[in-house]
């Protein structure tokens, strides 16, 4: 790619957006926030990165997931056991953990053909499939007993990553990044022909897009970029089980956020991840300790029928209204 | 009888259809005839409510009433082209469906009977798949469930379509048939030809608009043809 | 090794048939809507529960509970229709998210209402073991089997020869043409959630007389449900039948012949083999790409 | 309207500074806990809820000048979540947190309490890795092999010639499969052990292969409640020809046996008391009359479990205010001097913080009641055996 085109790619509103994010980001921690908020901020940008990886395959692919928790899963495994048994630095098993993520999410090329629901339980499907292969694999993955002698984030440069700002920085770092290189495959040629799939398969065959290749490098970023919040997580919990790794969870929660932020913009599933989460998290589990949840379902609900676009798509209508038209396509 | 007043169609911002004004005679084979893309589907569909539209659409002088499906009750039926039979269903449950009107209930075997008169080969195939029926024996079952509504007016879409040209004739026997029973039909179909040698009526739209409205004994062929084809790039 | 297999058919067959109730609701709901209604398990789990307060309040047998479940589960059912309804031109995804937080809102409900206990019968007379040579079963097992096969009799009977019946085939094989016939497809839609649901609590409370319910257990009887219908393909009772009796056969013969640890990936192989090789499902009649 | 707001303000501050002024001798400390209280490990995190709290009452009762409160935070069985609660229970004053339920989630938040420096005890995460982290601040009263202990002496005791586990694929019943197996295979008893996926309902398939291939004298459940009953019950329609029916966890309780009074007779598990409640002991006593007093049952075995805990924590906190060490990281130190009997027996702590002393007692179901009949020490009569539900 050329400079100018990586620069019309990377235009200046993306990077004051990028800019703005670390701004917003770095406000906690300017605050001084406890680490108990910052540990709730950690976990809710982890659902905001695989929330990133999630709308990425459902807004450029088309392709709705409800088993991100495998990739998750198995980068989680991925970066314990190269840091645990050969020993590789934990910043470089990250992101190997997330091409073995990847690698992983080839075994699931058979199922793009498929469309809608299809696709999304098939997926779920491979989920259950690695969770029970990581508990019947004890030989490498401790089995049920799970893993819980593995690094931590190291220390760089005198930069503690393992404690709590540290892993905060880190991990927002990474949301920042993901979110960038969402940003430019949604601008390059790919990302138009990919958006024009999504809309409508049969019209861009015509065109001469090649939607199964183009839909596969979606599945593998998609993969990968899952993958990696997965190792990162399992830097910071230091435990890992194969029920855990592969928990619904990482499934369900990126797809709430996102859809709570609004999956088809790139700032909505990051946005959306923090709100909900901090949201159930502080406000309704003081309401509701015993079954909060179903706070979350019915925000949810209440969401997908009055803001379908959600809240970006809300901001974007009051922006939109107010005479700043060209926000409502953030 | 059924008419149309300044009856405009579309879809979402683009309309296909323009103030078209139409009044199909009781008892009469009505054909509207023009070239692909010309809005002759839009009509029906609109017609039948299945599109919105603009401009008033009347039956016996007072505006038609309800949605799509309230007009079977009403005896307005539309026979869509033979790819729109309910392909995993029989074809004698694709009949019995088009008596669902409960006007139509009563006597379901006798009408069942008649349309087995009608199209002796439905009933060689009447617990058939009717997925499984070739494109001629499809388009009888969408016929036959059609006339199971008992219709007061019937209006067919392109029967001939996609159909060997011995089926075409045997389609349109049928239709010859209905119409010499009383039937006020409203036939829309692309081969003039064929529409003129039943019609009483003849419309011709062509880009959303009636370009000529004739008794089919009046109608010169080659000038109907002209008109057709005239301009048929823009027409598209 | 016979015996073995032998019960582990039986066992199968018997476990399947409350399955297929599941699934056929689900597939029901889908082929007149075509939504996958994510809340199908969440609204058999309130079956279930029902069945459990009748037991422990009235010391009825579960079956007892069949009015009670179907009022309630009706009720949800129909305003689970109504927002559906609300948002059917949006896209598919917006569907699929809408009913599963409905799931998320029934399965805290229930937690809240009934607390995380696992409930199952308590009845001596359903717990009771019948033999048949040399194959056994509990008789709310042989209940619940015999129920399934009258339901699905019933309903196959129903779609045949019913007005509403056949017009919610109708709906499914093609909506507009069906419209033009004078079918009011909104009313089609409504009717069927009605059936799913009365089917949903039939096999609530089969389920709860047979197996252990908890408030989680509700969504992995979706994603079972709708394994059974990939397996069966779409549109037929007999296939949603097999389907569900096959996957309960595979899973007993995978504890059987192989480790008990594996009846999961069992199932969920078999469900992407048949989803990836037979598009069609194993009895169906339409394909679902595209 | 500002000024106002300020001086009602300082007004509560100076309230609120004279109140504690005016009680001076009641000192109040609060510790934390996280439990699940939510998903499918709930009711655990319920029932240890509830021990715990009647231990307070009973422990500030008895010593009147420090009074320990605690916050309870729903963990919901997740990991990240437990290490938020310790951190927010830290951050909000807590001295000490009493552990969830599972070492998945226990690991991690003990972990965190230890970087925080507060003191961590559970009774709900068995595995040996715990242990081998060499925490300071870590406390636990039982582990895996206290249970392979109390379940190993009873099976032995019976000299079986074959025993089938079935065993869930969840840690602790895996870890305890693991062990027994083990044990009994040294003693020449034939083992064979089934794992079966948490999701699986329908056990008779495993049954059946037990009763035809292994045919075993007892079948050993490594499992939860809800597998619990589908086995035995799958078990009653297959009627194997077996001796005995032993579980672990949760199965030897009075709420087991009203629930489910078909089940339940002659069935074995783990148990710390007979039912009647015949304790010897007077705090057993006490804490028997004050459970049925707050939440109107019969003590658990997990209530149990967590009563014990959080007395020795208790007691521990009393005794460091008292020293006035408590504020000076001294809980630890208090911790790991305790040494006393109770209702599990006598409790220590070694270096990394377990309780070498843990052993389990094996209760059996017998029309309504729990007879203790292993350890030879503790019973309270003797076993029936063959002795099965149907």
């Amino acid at each position: 790619m050329s400079d100018t085109a990586s620069s019309r790619l990377l235009s200046g509103r993306s990077l004051a957006m990028a800019g703005g994010l670390v701004v917003v980001g770095l406000l906690p921690l300017a605050a001084g926030a406890s680490p108990y908020m910052l540990g709730l901020l950690i976990s809710s940008l982890i659902l905001a990165g695989l929330g990133l990886s999630w709308a990425l395959l459902g807004n450029l692919g088309g392709m709705v997931s409800f088993g991100h928790a495998a990739f998750f899963g198995v980068g989680s495994y991925a970066s314990a056991l190269l840091a645990a048994k050969l020993g590789v630095p934990v910043l470089l098993a990250i992101p190997l953990a997330g091409g073995v993520a990847t690698l992983s999410s080839l075994a699931m090329l058979p199922a793009l053909r498929l469309s809608g629901p299809y696709f999304a339980l098939a997926i779920l499907a491979y989920a259950q499939i690695f969770r029970i292969l990581a508990t019947e694999a004890s030989w490498l993955t401790g089995g049920a007993a799970g893993l819980q002698r593995f690094p931590g984030l190291p220390t760089v440069f005198g930069f503690n990553f393992a404690e709590r700002h540290g892993s905060y920085v880190l991990v927002l770092g990474m949301v920042v990044l993901c979110a960038l290189i969402y940003v430019v495959i949604r601008r390059s040629y790919v990302g138009i022909a990919l958006r024009a799939i999504a809309e409508s398969e049969d019209a861009t065959r015509v065109v001469g897009v090649n939607s199964t290749l183009l839909k596969t490098w979606m599945l593998m970023l998609s993969a990968f970029i899952a993958g990696m919040f997965g190792a990162l997580n399992a830097h910071i919990i230091g435990f890992l089980e194969p029920d855990y790794a592969f928990s619904g969870i990482w499934s369900v929660m990126p797809i709430i956020g996102a859809v709570f932020g609004g999956y088809r913009s790139v700032i909505g599933p990051v946005f959306g991840a923090v709100v909900i989460y901090m949201f159930d998290q502080v406000i309704a589990k003081s309401l509701i300790p015993v079954g909060h949840q179903i706070l979350l379902g019915i925000v949810l609900a209440g969401m997908v029928l009055l803001a379908p676009n959600g809240l970006a798509g809300l901001v974007g209508r009051i922006f939109s209204r107010t005479g700043g038209k060209h926000h409502a396509r953030a | 009888m059924l008419e149309t007043r300044n009856l405009s169609a579309g879809y979402g911002a683009i309309t296909v259809l323009w103030d078209v004004n139409l009044k199909f005679r009781s008892g009469a084979l009505t054909a509207i005839v023009g070239p692909n893309g010309a809005g002759k589907t839009t009509l029906l569909r609109a017609l039948t409510g299945l599109i919105p539209h603009t401009g008033a659409i009347l039956l016996d002088g007072a505006p038609l009433k309800g949605k799509t499906w309230d007009l079977a009750a009403q005896g307005v039926v539309m026979v869509p082209e033979g790819r729109l039979v309910f392909r995993d269903m029989t074809v004698e449950e694709n009949l019995c469906l088009g008596a669902y009107p409960e006007r139509c209930r009563g006597d379901l075997s006798a009408n069942l009977e008649r349309m087995y008169s009608f199209f002796p080969r439905l009933k060689e195939r009447r617990s058939q798949l009717a997925g499984s029926l070739s494109g001629g024996e499809a388009q009888m079952v969408a016929m036959g469930r059609g006339l199971m509504a008992q219709p007061r007016i019937l209006l067919i879409d392109e029967p001939s379509l996609g159909l060997a040209p011995v089926i075409v004739n045997e389609v349109f026997d049928i239709i010859r048939r209905l119409k010499a029973e009383g039937t006020t039909i409203v036939l829309i179909e692309q081969n003039t030809r064929i529409a003129l040698s039943v019609a009483d009526d003849v419309h011709l739209i062509r880009t959303g608009k009636v370009v000529m409205s004739e008794p089919a004994a009046s109608v010169d062929l080659d000038r109907l043809h002209d008109l057709y084809f005239a301009r048929e790039g823009q027409g598209a | 090794m016979t015996e073995l297999i032998l019960q582990a058919l039986f066992s199968g067959v018997l476990i399947g048939s409350v399955y297929a109730l599941v699934a056929l609701g689900l597939a029901l709901a889908f082929g007149a809507m075509r939504i996958i209604n994510l809340a199908h398990g969440e609204l058999v789990l309130l079956a279930a529960y029902m069945a459990y307060l009748v037991e422990s309040r009235t010391g009825l047998e579960p079956y007892a509970a069949i009015p009670l479940a179907l009022a309630v589960v009706s009720a949800v059912s129909i305003a689970l229709f109504m927002l559906v309804n609300m948002i059917r031109d949006h896209r598919e995804l917006n569907s699929l998210i809408l009913t599963f937080a409905i799931g998320i809102i029934l399965t805290n409900a229930i937690l809240l209402a009934f607390a995380s206990d696992m409930r199952t019968t308590t009845s001596a007379f359903l717990q009771d073991a019948v033999s048949f040579g040399d194959v056994y079963a509990m008789r709310g097992e042989i209940i619940a089997f015999a129920l399934s096969l009258v339901l699905m009799g019933l309903l196959w009977w129903w779609l045949k020869a019913s007005w509403y019946g056949r017009a919610v085939r109708a709906v499914s094989s093609n909506r507009g043409a069906a419209m033009l016939m004078g079918i009011n497809p909104t009313r089609i839609e409504t009717v069927s959630f009605l059936v799913a649901g009365a089917l949903a609590s039939f096999a609530g409370v089969a389920l709860y007389t047979m197996s252990v319910v908890q408030p989680a257990v509700g969504h992995a009887l979706t994603v079972k449900a709708f394994i059974i219908t990939v397996l069966a393909g779409v549109g037929s009772i007999p296939g949603v039948f097999l389907g569900a009796v096959l996957l309960g056969v595979t899973e007993a013969l995978t504890v059987t012949l192989a480790s008990s640890a594996l009846q999961e990936l069992a199932g969920m192989v078999l469900f992407l083999m048949v989803l990836f090789l037979m598009p069609n499902g194993l009895f169906g009649a339409r394909a679902r790409r595209g | 309207m500002v000024r106002s707001a300020i001086a009602s303000a300082t007004l509560a501050l100076a309230l609120g500074v004279g109140l504690p002024a005016a009680q001076a001798q009641e000192k109040v400390v609060t510790i934390g806990a996280h439990m699940p209280l939510t998903g499918s490990l709930a009711r655990s995190g319920q029932t240890f809820n509830e021990g715990m709290q009647v231990a307070l009452r009973m422990c500030n009762a008895a010593s009147p000048k420090v009074q320990v409160k605690v916050d309870v935070i729903d963990d919901e069985s997740t990991p990240a979540k437990a290490v938020s609660a310790v951190e927010k229970l830290a951050s909000s004053g807590s001295v000490a947190i009493i552990g969830g339920y599972g070492s998945n989630i226990v690991g991690p938040a003990s972990d965190a309490s230890d970087k925080l420096g507060k003191v961590y005890i559970t009774a709900g995460a068995v595995s040996d890795e715990l242990t081998q982290r060499g925490l300071k601040t870590f406390f636990r009263i039982n582990n895996n092999a206290g249970y392979q202990k109390g379940i190993a002496t009873l099976l032995i005791d019976l000299k079986p010639q074959a025993v089938s586990i079935i065993a869930s694929t969840k840690e602790a019943p895996t870890l305890l499969a693991q062990g027994l197996e083990k044990d009994l295979a040294a003693k020449g008893i034939k083992v064979t052990v089934h794992k079966f996926d948490p999701a699986i309902t329908d056990f008779k398939p495993i049954i059946n292969k037990i009763k035809l291939q292994d045919k075993p004298d007892i079948i050993m459940m490594s499992a939860y409640e809800n597998d619990y009953v589908g086995i035995i019950r799958a078990a009653k329609v297959l009627k194997p020809q077996v001796k005995l029916m032993v579980g672990t966890w949760s199965l030897a309780t009075p709420k087991m046996y009203t629930e489910f009074p078909d089940l339940m007779n002659n069935v074995v598990g783990t148990s710390f008391l007979p039912f009647p409640v015949e304790v010897k002991s007077e705090e057993g006593r006490k804490f028997a009359a004050a459970y049925q007093d707050m939440y109107k049952k019969e003590i658990e075995y997990l209530a149990t479990l967590s009563f014990v805990e959080t007395t020795l924590l208790c007691e521990a906190i009393q005794r460091a205010a008292e020293a006035g060490t408590l504020d000076k990281g001294g809980l630890a130190d208090e911790m790991r001097k305790t040494d006393r009997d109770t209702m599990l027996g006598r409790v220590q702590f070694d270096q990394t913080g377990d309780n070498p002393n843990f052993a389990l007692s094996m209760g059996q179901h017998r029309e309504g009641k729990i007879v203790l009949v292993s350890p030879k020490a503790a019973a309270t009569g003797d076993i029936a055996y063959p002795a099965v539900p149907w």
